[in-house]
């Protein structure tokens, strides 16, 4: 038994260990939280590895005072009856006061992240709103005047201001390496604020369960040098590209004038539905349907023809579509760049 | 039928009464959770009818002393059973009846005069909040009257005695919890507006 | 049965409770009505109520003269029930005015 | 077979509960078991499909809590306390029984969603609950949820309540009015102490969640908008409301294994509960702060910088009464003779894997990290720490200390081992990686995740752990069953236990005891400095004792209310008036029913 003792803790120890390691290791991990890339995301993982080092030192010392206390005390044949102690005084007050300083500890950084982490951005921060959709992403940028849908596009080291809302349930927005979650909830207003110091694709995705394609809601930002945010500012601020006569383009722009699409798709000049995501620069994104699949002619295809088969539960019906209507609807989406 | 009668209990009471206070506790929690909902959403209303425009305090007032008065007719119908005088506890038990059913025919009336003003359920947050609220209250009420009302029966029927004083103290307690609910209700719905 | 301690109310008691609690109950009307009062009406209303409570409680439902227990199975969530009700207007007051003051 | 339906013994009942939460656990655990077998690889291993997931996790997470814990943990207040107090049965043994069948009933009405597909002219496995235990607003509202599924939930946990409320009334009544001479409220043993906490808990948390699933209701049946942003509403009430019962639900949950084990480690370290006075007032405090720290379970929801920090405080401080709790076990081993059972060793595997729950507990408690962690695995990792390897173990410990007295008979104690290690084992591997799989940014709640995301390693070794506690629960559910066919040989008293329950044969005579005995110390049974051991009891009662025949009414009427709820279903008035009068009928010919104990 005493081995078994032993034992008892080497499964958690073994894996706590190997937490320590992955917290070095970086790399295949795009939604990690020991990644951080954000004056917010650092402040979360300081305090995180605060308190993870003190749970560590308590976990060692209450772990380690068990097993000697099974391993010395076991049952032997013959060995006297045990004293009944019935308490200690002393030790009561030590093991009350003991954790409640620990806790001093740990509360106080705590206390001052949550009024770092408030979520109020200094003057100047370029504002975003975020609006929750069932599965999708709504972002608009009151000072520029654009909006973006499920890819993020921020400029590196300026300060944000997040505020979010929803259009139906509540979601929640998470980009790990950025910062934490919050929720967007109908009605309601809420804020985060950050800074991303420096550039790169960030992975994230919706942290409240929110309905059938719950795991489907991801998304993505894009952190980028202040000139090629300037340059994606302007080419969501240009009109939809108009296709060329005669292109096959053209022909996919008829096809969505006369079919369900502008019922349910904004693209500027063509149609305003307002179900869907707008459309007017879908070829200039790098992913659709949530950031679930990449944007390739394959993917539109089969989207376009089937949604809810490739994201259970999905908003937009299957589209009965010819497939030269299909291929031309395609080519037209990949146009508007 | 208890078991005051045939073993003494640790705390010296009845389980039945004490099992009451108990179910009496965990009401304040419901009423507690139904008055915090309908004071969180005070003012939230999109739409009218608001309280003020539409709640009659004189009208109130009068349930309220109705409820204020079948409490003492309950206090009154123990005292007798207790006594032993079932000519007097009947007679209060019935009077505590019947005020109860005066007050629930005002509740009637009331929603029926508010639903007429265009207050309804689904309304607004107002409408909502009061009815689930009130509602509440009046379905204790009923479940009061009919206990009540079953008492006396029983009380006609000779099979009430004595005997019996402390099933009718438990429904006192349970008429009068009613009673002191009401008393929150009326201040927080009606009077603070 | 043991339950019953201490001295009992009698008839008369349970008039002149009557008659306080309706009376209190006039007041508060009366204080309603008085457009003076208005300043002072919620915290007035809520005194007043909650002596007509204690009232009701004391001496109708017998807890003053019952055993002592029973006030405490009965005060500990009523305490309670009444931490629910200000903690949730704390926190949603609390947020309407954050909401509004941004 | 009539005998068991119209039971009022608190034994018999003791035993339906066991049997029937058994049952729900294995039900819970298929369905976890079909969750992990989905998640072993990205882009769905099983290929589950969104919605059936959706329904696994929801009816797995209220399965588990509603009827799984909660009435295994009834199953041993039912068997143990009246035995514990030296009282011949419970205060209301009919309303003891009434609150079975509600369970039951509820139970069996829940899970029949998953079948009642076809009556509401959709599929099978498609009308079950699925917005999540916690059926966050405005998710479960008419618009977003139009079938029955959130309807059956809502309606089952509504019929759960009752019997919940009930046997909280029961058991509070039990416990202080129904104690045997001389046992004074500091000389109740612990596992009752705890019980009694729980049935507070029960009693005060329980309204909360009435209402708001009233409310619930009243949305989704009558058109009103209370949680609905769209007519005023605010969808983020209902989650003050539900963590309002939620949060003392979870030590609802934990309370009880908590108790067992202070029980189980003084039996077999052969020296009193290190701290008696300071364990039962730090459950008391444990209590009455799991009452004022609801909100962490909304960090995320923006409530704002100083409900936050209160929130995060006083959070924080339970794990000073926890530890409390921890430290005084620690101490009870300390120095004692300590005998290697099954029930010991998870009585220890609790305290070893509680303490790994409740730290990472700590680290949610703090707001802006818990932003980090808040619905991701992590947050699944802490909830099964605390869960399984707190209340599971506490219970699986309670069952192999108890089962002789329940039945007479032993449990293999070498099976017990073999279950004991490989639930260890398992559950080691089933949940700690998730603290990995969650930092490194695995939503809760998922039935699929990208394989870019680097978590599939951490889920295989999650989907093995699981079916390794499988395995063990099956050695164990196979270890219950062949107690059947061994010898009835259990003595009164086989571990040397210091409570009165062991002061009577195992399995205990209907009537408990033959004379009600008279408590003079905190552990009877023992010779302490001061007491001597109390005497046994005289074998045969020496006046005849009158036990109570059965009653149909408490099943009856527990009836009345699955009719009531499928009504409600249904859309059909009539069936909900059916429903209701049989209620009404049952309680009448229940309150008139001549009945003596
Ligand atoms: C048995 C049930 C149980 C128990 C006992 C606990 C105990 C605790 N829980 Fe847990 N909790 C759950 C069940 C439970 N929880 C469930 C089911 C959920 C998720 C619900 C859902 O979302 O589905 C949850 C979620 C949950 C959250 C929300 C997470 C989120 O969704 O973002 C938080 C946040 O603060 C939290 C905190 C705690 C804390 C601080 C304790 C403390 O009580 C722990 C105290 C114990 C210790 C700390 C260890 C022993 C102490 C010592 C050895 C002393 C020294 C220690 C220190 C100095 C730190 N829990
Ligand atoms: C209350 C206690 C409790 C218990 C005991 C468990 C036990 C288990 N839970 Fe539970 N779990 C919850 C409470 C609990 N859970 C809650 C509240 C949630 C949140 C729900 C929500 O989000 O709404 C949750 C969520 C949850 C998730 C997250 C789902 C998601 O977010 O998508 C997962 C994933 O792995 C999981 C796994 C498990 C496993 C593997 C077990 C195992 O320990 C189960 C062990 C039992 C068995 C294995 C059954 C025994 C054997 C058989 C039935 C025979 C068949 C076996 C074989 C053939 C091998 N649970
Ligand atoms: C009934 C409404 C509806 C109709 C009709 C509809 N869509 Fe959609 N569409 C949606 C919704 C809702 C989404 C977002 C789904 C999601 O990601 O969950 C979407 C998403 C898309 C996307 C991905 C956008 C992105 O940024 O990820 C494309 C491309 C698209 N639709 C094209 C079309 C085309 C082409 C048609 C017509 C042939 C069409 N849609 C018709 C509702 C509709
Ligand atoms: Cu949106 Cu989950
Ligand atoms: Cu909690």
């Amino acid at each position: 038994m005493l081995r078994g003792a032993v034992y008892f803790d080497a499964v958690p120890l073994v894996l706590a260990l190997l937490l320590l390691f992955l917290t070095a290791c970086s790399g295949q991990f795009p939604q990690s939280v020991f990644e951080p890339r954000s004056d917010f995301s650092t402040e979360l993982a300081g305090l995180f590895t605060n308190i993870f080092w003190w749970a560590v030192g308590v976990f060692v010392i209450v772990e380690t005072l068990l097993l000697i206390a099974i391993a010395r005390y076991r049952a032997r044949p013959g060995a006297a009856e045990p004293k009944p102690v019935h308490g200690h005084t002393a030790l009561e007050i030590g093991w009350t006061l003991a954790p409640a300083l620990i806790l001093v500890f740990i509360a106080v950084p705590t206390m001052r992240t949550i009024f770092a982490t408030a979520g109020q951005a200094p003057e100047g921060a370029l504002r975003v709103e975020v609006i929750g959709h069932q599965w999708w992403w709504e972002y608009r940028y009151p000072t520029l005047n654009i909006s973006a849908y499920n890819e993020l596009h921020l400029p590196v080291a300026t300060p944000i201001q997040v505020e979010m809302t929803s259009a139906d349930v509540i979601h929640s927005f998470w980009v790990p390496r950025l910062g934490g979650k919050r929720d967007l909830i109908q009605g309601r207003t809420n804020r985060i604020a950050f800074r991303a110091d420096s550039t790169g694709e960030y992975w994230g995705q919706c942290a409240e369960f929110c309905g059938a394609s719950h795991a489907n809601m991801r998304l993505r930002v894009f952190v980028q040098s202040d000139s090629a945010f300037q340059r994606w500012v302007d080419q969501e601020r240009a009109a939809p590209a108009t296709p060329a006569k005669g292109s096959p383009a053209e022909a996919g722009l008829q096809v969505f004038r006369r079919s369900a699409c502008i019922g349910c798709h904004t693209i500027a000049g063509v149609a305003q539905g307002k179900i869907g995501p707008d459309l007017s620069h879908v070829g200039g994104r790098a992913t659709i349907a949530g950031a679930l699949f990449p944007n390739t002619s394959e993917t539109l295809h089969r989207w376009i023809m089937n949604a809810p088969s490739l994201k259970p539960g999905a908003l937009m019906p299957p589209q009965n579509l010819s497939p030269q209507d299909l291929d031309a609807v395609v080519a037209y989406l990949q146009s508007l760049k | 039928m208890t078991h005051g009668s045939t073993h003494a209990t640790s705390m010296g009471v009845d389980n039945r009464k004490m099992a009451f206070w108990a179910f009496i506790g965990s009401e304040c929690l419901l009423f507690g959770s139904l008055i915090a909902t309908y004071l969180v959403y005070k003012g939230r209303s999109l739409v009218g009818p608001y309280p003020h425009e539409i709640l009659n305090i004189p009208f109130t007032s009068f349930s309220t002393f109705d409820l204020l008065m079948s409490s003492l007719a309950m206090v009154l119908a123990l005292a007798a059973v207790q006594r032993g005088d079932m000519k007097q506890g009947k007679l209060w038990l019935f009077v505590t009846a019947l005020l109860g059913l005066i007050f629930l025919g005002g509740q009637f009336w009331e929603f029926s005069h508010f639903v007429h003003e265009g207050l309804g359920l689904t309304t607004n947050l107002f409408g909502s909040t009061f009815y689930v609220l009130t509602g509440t209250h009046g379905a204790h009420v009923t479940v009061g009257v009919i206990w009540l009302l079953t008492l006396w029966i029983q009380a006609l029927r000779g099979k009430l005695g004595p005997q019996n004083a402390l099933t009718v103290e438990i429904t006192g307690l349970y008429w009068h919890f009613v009673d002191v609910v009401w008393i929150v209700i009326f201040t927080v719905v009606y009077l603070i507006q | 049965m043991t339950e019953q301690t201490g001295a009992h109310a009698t008839t008369g008691t349970y008039l002149r409770i009557a008659a306080i609690l309706v009376m209190i109950t006039l007041i508060e009307v009366g204080v309603f009505y008085v457009p003076a009062f208005q300043s002072v009406l919620v915290p007035v209303l809520l005194v007043l109520s909650a002596v007509k409570f204690t009232l009701v409680v004391m001496f109708y439902m017998h807890l003053k003269f019952d055993n002592r227990f029973f006030a405490f199975l009965f005060g500990g969530p009523l305490l309670l029930g009444f931490a629910v009700v200000v903690s949730l207007l704390l926190i949603f007051y609390g947020a309407i005015r954050l909401r509004t003051g941004m | 077979m009539k005998s068991w339906l119209t039971t009022t013994d608190h034994k018999r009942i003791g035993l339906l509960y066991f049997w029937t939460a058994f049952g729900f656990f294995m039900i819970g655990g298929l369905e976890a078991l079909i969750i992990r077998a989905q998640l072993v690889r990205p882009d769905g291993g099983l290929g589950v499909s969104a919605e059936t997931f959706n329904q696994l996790f929801t009816m797995h997470g209220t399965t588990m809590v509603f009827l799984a814990l909660m009435p295994l943990s009834a199953a041993f207040f039912n068997y143990i306390i009246p035995l514990q107090i030296g009282a011949r049965d419970v205060a209301f043994p009919r309303l003891n029984a009434f609150s079975y069948w509600v369970f039951l009933l509820g139970g069996l009405f829940l899970n029949a969603s998953f079948v009642a597909g076809p009556l509401f002219g959709a599929d099978r496995l498609s009308v079950a609950p699925d917005a999540g235990w916690f059926g966050y607003a405005n998710l479960t509202s008419r618009q977003f949820s139009p079938g029955p599924n959130v309807d059956f939930w809502l309606l089952g946990l509504q019929i759960l309540g009752i019997a919940s409320l009930a046997a909280g009334f029961n058991f509070v009544v039990t416990i202080l009015n129904m104690r045997a001479p001389g046992m004074r409220m500091l000389r109740l043993p612990p596992f009752t102490w705890m019980t009694l906490i729980t049935q507070f808990l029960v009693i005060t948390a329980f309204p909360v969640i009435t209402v708001a699933l009233v409310l619930l209701m009243f949305d989704r049946f009558f058109g009103t908008h209370f949680f609905l942003p769209a007519g005023g509403g605010d969808p983020i009430l209902w989650q003050h409301l539900f963590w309002m019962f939620g949060h003392p639900e979870v030590y609802i949950l934990i309370l009880p294994a908590m108790g067992i084990i202070s029980e189980v480690l003084p039996t077999f370290s052969k020296k009193p509960l290190f701290g008696y006075t300071v364990v039962v007032y730090s459950g008391v405090v444990i209590a009455f702060l799991g009452w004022s720290v609801w909100s962490h379970h909304m960090f995320s929801t923006g409530l704002g910088p100083i409900a936050d920090s209160v929130f995060a405080g006083t959070t924080m401080l339970i794990a000073i009464p926890t530890g409390v709790k921890i430290f005084n076990w620690i101490g009870t081993l300390w120095g004692g003779q300590i005998r290697f059972t099954t029930s010991l060793l998870f009585a220890v595997g609790f305290i070893a894997m509680f303490i790994i729950g409740g730290l990472s507990g700590v680290t949610h408690a703090s707001a802006p990290s818990d932003l980090q962690q808040t619905d991701t695995y992590y947050v699944v990792a802490h909830i099964h720490y605390v869960l399984f390897g707190g209340t599971i173990l506490g219970l699986f410990s309670g069952i192999y200390y108890w089962w002789p007295k329940m039945t007479g008979r032993f449990l293999s104690e070498r099976m017990g081992k073999v279950h004991f290690w490989l639930t260890l084992i398992g559950m080691n591997l089933a949940f700690f990686p998730m603290h990995f799989s969650g930092l490194l940014g695995m939503p809760r709640r998922i039935y699929t995740y990208s394989a870019d995301l680097g978590v599939a390693r951490f889920n295989q070794l999650s989907t093995i752990g699981a079916f390794l506690i499988g395995i063990a629960t099956l050695v164990f559910f196979w270890n219950l069953l062949r107690t059947r066919r061994r010898p009835s040989n259990a003595p009164a008293n086989p571990w040397g236990g210091a409570t009165l329950e062991w002061a009577i044969s195992s399995p205990p005579p209907v009537y408990n005891f033959t004379v009600i005995p008279t408590v003079t110390s905190r552990l009877p049974l023992w010779q302490t400095e001061r007491h001597a051991p109390m005497a046994p009891l005289p074998d045969r009662p020496p006046a005849p004792i009158h036990v109570p025949g059965g009653s149909w009414w408490p099943m009856i009427t527990a009836f009345g209310l699955p009719i009531i709820a499928i009504g409600a279903l249904a859309h059909l008035i009539p069936i909900v008036l059916a429903g209701a009068a049989v209620v009404i009928v049952g309680i009448y010919r229940w309150a008139y029913e001549p009945f003596e104990m």
